[in-house]
């Protein structure tokens, strides 16, 4: 109490708040499958375009996307950025590519690991695969999905992919 | 059969990485009570508070129009608060106009901000979901590749962005309320600079900033009395619209989102705006990385589509000689707290409408645009504001 | 063609016409916030026979806090498909305040008709501790009071200042769990005597079990639409001929908490003393509260008060402000009542109040 | 991170009814849950008024704003509450008051200021006009009532930082005061 203490300027206020979250029915289908190493769309009866993944509802037609799409294991680089940039929760070492992969069959891009391949090298159109983590591995999670690696074909052509970006 | 509506205040706060120096409503009050000098009135003279925020994350307080009420003189009054993400700042200012317009309440306060630096900007825009990808890429991986898809589509050379970036930071040197202040700005600068998410530059990234913005909207009344009282002539809105769409469908254009077009195209029709390169003065565009600006160039009508980046290029934007200069206050690029990004552009439009924008003023300013936008590019807010009563 | 009743405020009659609401039950465990909210609309835009294109303005209420992460609001959209580009707009608060916003932008030209809707999962996290983040971030929220117990201090200061007993707070949750029984989408209903209620234990005293609400998985959603679209769209309109809002300081400690102003001076904006209410749907989580409004309001004997069975019948966070406008509505719209008042709260201890009146006209 | 829930939960009562939310409800269909945690480390800058509350707390005294009409506002706050106009001095007040409410909590939830039974206060302090919300230690609620009079009950100096919770509790006090 004796000596003079500088005055209080900020407050700490730590937050801690649990939940059990739950990823619905629609999500829950597309999760299962990757649990077992596969892609799994949900096509709109309205417009007949496949999303993957689909949170249930086709978000042009709001309706549900009832009817399910087996997907392949390849796909398209439709964009991609490199990153340089460390940041919390990042595990894999700088330089690395994060590309929007457009599954075959499926009418939306995701974001995807891009590796196997020098980072200058990869290109929009590059058409690449899905490398699953092991078997004991698989979860309910694009964690399921190491990440993608070139498969050697030649690139899309760039029409086919350009509206996808 | 709208009533009319007019900027008769305006304030902002100094932006900074951190301001340590003030409490949430401390913040608040701070850009608020600038607005209601600027209004010439007090408190006791506003009808209604409409608040505007980004994710209550930000701050840790939920719903925190509750907590600040009395900060903003709201005790008995109507008080509001909006949320549409990134563009928030933009549509709170119309919600508070839309109740001049309806004929409701004739003077409005409207306040945006966002204390960030109570958390962490990362972290509150990214909070990890279950079931969610992992975290791949950060803030600026989710927008890098659409840059790089429209340097794909329109052919723009690599300079470009670094150009914005340096253009816009000049700029913010004029404005004493900007966050950054980078008297060295270079290309050179720009280049040396870490490239975040390749063909993203550090430097051409937003800095994360604490800030408010508050604005008096007024009617017609109010705002002929404003001008009696101080001597400064208001702002008057000649339109307005918002626009959404989804996040991601299938063939969704990113690049060049139809729901700005045609909110562009909305508030166009209203003002009475055909050629907005020739029809506006000036322009306050919601551009957080700098390959923005030649985007919503093309998105907003002052080029055709392919075309934007040469405008850029040709320091068309500039105010340093350029024919439309773009965020003259140094933008989104200079100052960037969230939830207050986009009432700044409606705020900056306003002052340089009213004359009143400093050493960054585009002398003889007559009509201004200002646009704000948000989510994955699928929320927009705009407004037209003019010289001339409508 | 019929004309609507004159209302107070806006300048062109603005009515409900459609009113739909998901099954309030205590943990949706199979829907996610989307597939809760399809149902709803295709039943409120249904019911008037309408479709999403056919509506000019889109507002929503909804909290992240809920979920607990950022932007819970732009995936509820995929729920509707803003697609074409939609007119639309979010408050982070109860949806009722989403249908002021849109009560608003329906005063003026070129916007005929507007899809109002709130959601909120309560199930996910732990209310207790979330609501608290309500609070002033210095001084009270580090306390982590919960919202019974600051219920509590209010229902405390009703008994202290002798304007309420406990058998008057078990008499509303009798009454309101008793109306719930005639309610499909209730989640509490029973028969009980005031008395058994009074054998209850204590929660918080002076609260017992009976006094508090649900914690309820809900969804609604309102239509509202202008003028001669109200009537080409609905047989009877429930048209708002009166709607404001108000709000009170924020600390518990700064205000009378046996008192409710903001409602009082919301429903003397709003007219509810212009004439007689048959009905009245108040949003009083808590059973003291509605004795409170009722007050506030001076609604007098013969006032039919949440004849749904209230927020203490189901209590959809974020949705429940909606209900009760969407109930008082319903009453309106299918003749059992001619005027009707609505009222909405939010935050702590009925720090902010919206009261609307509806009508039926002739 | 992930996994299937099995056996109900029991949730921290404050249903209207007592229930036991069963969550493995949606497991047969296949929906998937997982448990996710929200947490941050929030540093608030606390600025001048409160700051100076903070301080005063720190140093064992508690400050209230002086506003408009002669109200003396506790915590302070850097604006009136009713009419939004910067407060002025800060005056000392307390440390002893009068309860205005309260109310029993015979189980305290994690986080909150006491874990054995108390009840939440607002009081009055000596040359207030607001009340301050806290927790009272009493040893049972038969002696807790409205009207009673309190005192601050500080941390011991070491350990107080500046925060609202340097005030340990009140505590009941039997000082004959203004009550």
């Amino acid at each position: 109490m004796a000596e003079a203490r500088e005055p209080v300027t900020t407050l700490d206020t730590p937050i801690r708040l649990e939940y059990l979250f739950s990823a619905g029915i629609a999500q829950s289908k597309n999760l299962r499958g990757l649990a077992e190493g596969r892609f799994v769309g949900q096509r709109c009866p309205v417009c007949s375009k496949v999303y993957v993944p689909s949170r249930g509802s086709c978000p042009v037609d709001g309706v549900p996307t009832d009817e399910e799409v087996a997907l392949g294991n390849t796909g398209t680089v439709t964009t991609f950025c490199v990153v340089n940039v460390p940041f919390a929760g990042q595990s894999i070492e700088i330089p690395y590519i994060v590309a929007q992969v457009l599954l075959d069959g499926a009418d939306i891009s995701f974001m995807g690991l891009i590796q196997e391949i020098p980072a200058d090298q990869v290109r929009m159109g590059l058409r690449v695969e899905a490398v699953w983590v092991e078997p004991d591995q698989l979860g309910p999670s694009m964690a399921s999905v190491k990440h993608f690696r070139p498969t050697g074909e030649p690139d899309a052509e760039y029409a086919s992919y350009k509206d996808y970006t | 059969m709208s009533e009319r509506v007019a900027v008769i205040g305006t304030g902002q706060t100094k932006h900074a990485a951190k301001r340590d120096d003030v409490s949430i409503a401390g913040l608040v009050r701070e850009a608020a009570l600038r607005a209601l000098e600027d209004a010439g009135l007090g408190w006791a003279d506003i009808d209604a508070v409409v608040i505007g925020k980004a994710p209550d994350m930000f701050e840790g307080v939920m719903m925190p129009e509750l907590y600040l009420a009395p900060a903003l003189g709201a005790v008995g009054k109507p008080i509001m608060r909006v949320h549409t993400a990134g563009s928030v700042g933009g549509s709170t200012a119309l919600v508070a106009a839309h109740l001049v317009t309806s004929g409701i309440h004739d003077r409005v306060l409207t306040v945006a901000f966002e204390k960030q630096s109570d958390s962490d900007a990362m972290w509150a825009l990214s909070v990890p979901q279950p079931f969610s990808a992992p975290l791949l890429a950060g803030a600026g991986g989710y927008f890098a590749p659409h840059i790089r898809a429209y340097m794909r589509r329109s052919g723009a050379p690599g300079h470009i962005g670094m150009q914005v970036a340096v253009k816009d930071r000049l700029q913010a040197l004029k404005n004493p309320y900007a966050h950054l202040h980078l008297p060295d700005i270079s290309i050179e600068m720009v280049e040396q600079s870490v490239m975040l998410w390749d063909p993203l530059h550090y430097l051409e990234a937003c800095p994360s900033s604490d800030g408010a913005a508050a604005m008096v909207l007024g009617s017609e009344q109010a705002a002929a009395a404003a001008q009696v009282d101080t001597g400064r002539r208001p702002a008057w809105v000649h339109g307005m619209a918002m626009r959404s769409e989804p996040t991601m469908f299938a063939g969704r254009d990113q690049i060049n989102p139809r729901a700005g077009r045609e909110c562009a195209a909305d508030v166009y029709r209203q003002a009475g705006v055909t050629d907005p390169r020739r029809d506006f003065d000036c322009a306050e565009v919601y551009v957080p990385f700098s390959w923005y600006e030649p985007m919503w160039l093309e998105n907003l009508g002052f080029c055709d589509e392919g075309d934007g980046w040469k405008l850029t290029d040709a320091g068309s934007t500039s105010m340093d000689g350029g024919d439309i200069p773009w965020n003259c206050s140094g933008g989104v690029l200079s100052s960037n707290p969230i939830g207050a990004s986009g009432m700044l552009r409606f705020l900056e439009a306003a002052m340089q409408v009213r004359g009143e924008a400093g050493e960054h003023q585009v002398d003889g300013t007559r009509r201004a645009l200002a646009q704000a936008y948000g989510g994955g590019s699928q929320f927009f807010a705009m407004w037209v504001v003019g010289t001339d009563k409508p | 063609m019929p004309t609507p009743p004159s209302a107070r405020g806006g300048r062109r009659p603005v009515a409900v016409v459609s009113f739909a609401q998901a099954q309030n039950q205590r943990r949706e465990a199979h829907r996610n916030e989307v597939e809760t909210l399809m149902p709803v609309f295709a039943d409120v835009l249904g019911k008037v026979g309408i479709t999403k294109d056919d509506v000019d303005f889109i507002c929503s209420g909804s909290t992240d806090y809920l979920v607990g992460g950022p932007f819970s609001f732009v995936s509820a959209l995929d729920a509707i498909g803003v697609w074409p580009p939609r007119r639309e707009s979010h408050v982070e608060m109860d949806a009722a305040w989403a249908l002021y916003e849109a009560w608003v932008v329906l005063q003026e030209d070129g916007v005929d008709a507007a899809l109002v809707y709130g959601f909120g999962k309560s199930s996910l996290g732990d209310l207790s501790r979330i609501v608290a983040l309500q609070l002033d971030p210095y001084v009270m929220a580090p306390l982590w009071p919960d919202p019974v117990a600051l219920a509590a201090l209010q229902a405390r200061a009703l008994l202290d200042a002798g304007k309420a007993s406990e058998e008057d707070f078990a008499a509303v949750a009798a009454r309101c769990r008793r109306s719930a029984l005639d309610n499909p989408m209730a989640q509490v209903a029973y028969d009980r005597t005031v008395d058994e209620l009074m054998t209850e234990d204590y929660v918080v005293a002076p609260l017992r079990r009976h006094a508090l609400p649900p914690i309820t998985d809900g969804a609604a959603a309102i239509v509202l639409a202008a003028g001669d679209k109200a009537f080409e769209w609905a047989e009877r309109p429930a048209w708002i001929t009166g709607i404001d809002h108000r709000i009170e300081t924020h600390s518990p400690g700064g205000r009378d908490l046996t008192l409710s102003p903001s409602t009082a001076m919301a429903g003397r904006l709003a007219g509810v003393q212009d004439g007689r209410v048959d009905v009245a749907e108040l949003h009083a989580p808590f059973a003291h509260q509605e004795l409170i409004l009722a007050q506030a309001l001076d609604l007098g004997e013969g006032v039919s008060v949440n004849p749904s069975g209230g927020a203490l019948a189901a209590n959809a966070l974020m949705a429940g402000g909606l209900i009760r406008i969407g109930e008082a509505a319903s009453r309106i719209m299918d003749g059992r009542a001619d005027r009707a008042v609505a009222h909405a709260t939010s935050g702590p201890l009925l720090q902010q109040n919206l009261v609307a009146v509806l009508e039926g006209g002739r | 991170m992930f996994y299937f829930l099995h056996g109900a939960r029991k949730v921290r009562g404050i249903d209207c009814e007592e229930v036991t939310v069963d969550q493995t409800a949606g497991a047969d269909e296949g929906v998937l849950t997982s448990a996710h945690v929200l947490e941050y480390p929030y540093s608030r800058s606390v600025g001048p008024v409160i700051g100076a509350f903070l301080t005063g707390l720190r140093d064992g005294r508690i400050l209230g704003a002086s506003g408009s009409n002669g109200s003396v506002v506790v915590p302070p706050t850097e604006y009136d509450p009713e009419t939004a106009e910067a407060t002025g001095e800060l005056v000392e007040v307390g440390p002893a008051g009068t309860v205005t409410s309260w109310a029993w909590i015979a189980d305290p939830a994690p986080g909150q200021p006491l874990d054995h039974p108390f009840a939440w206060v607002l009081v009055r302090l000596d040359g207030a006009t607001t009340s301050v919300l806290h927790v009272l230690d009493a040893p049972s609620p038969s002696e807790v009532r409205t009207g009673m009079r309190v005192r601050a009950d500080f941390l011991p100096a070491t350990e107080r930082v500046g925060r609202i919770q340097d005030i340990r509790a009140f505590v009941p006090a039997d000082d004959g005061g203004p009550g």
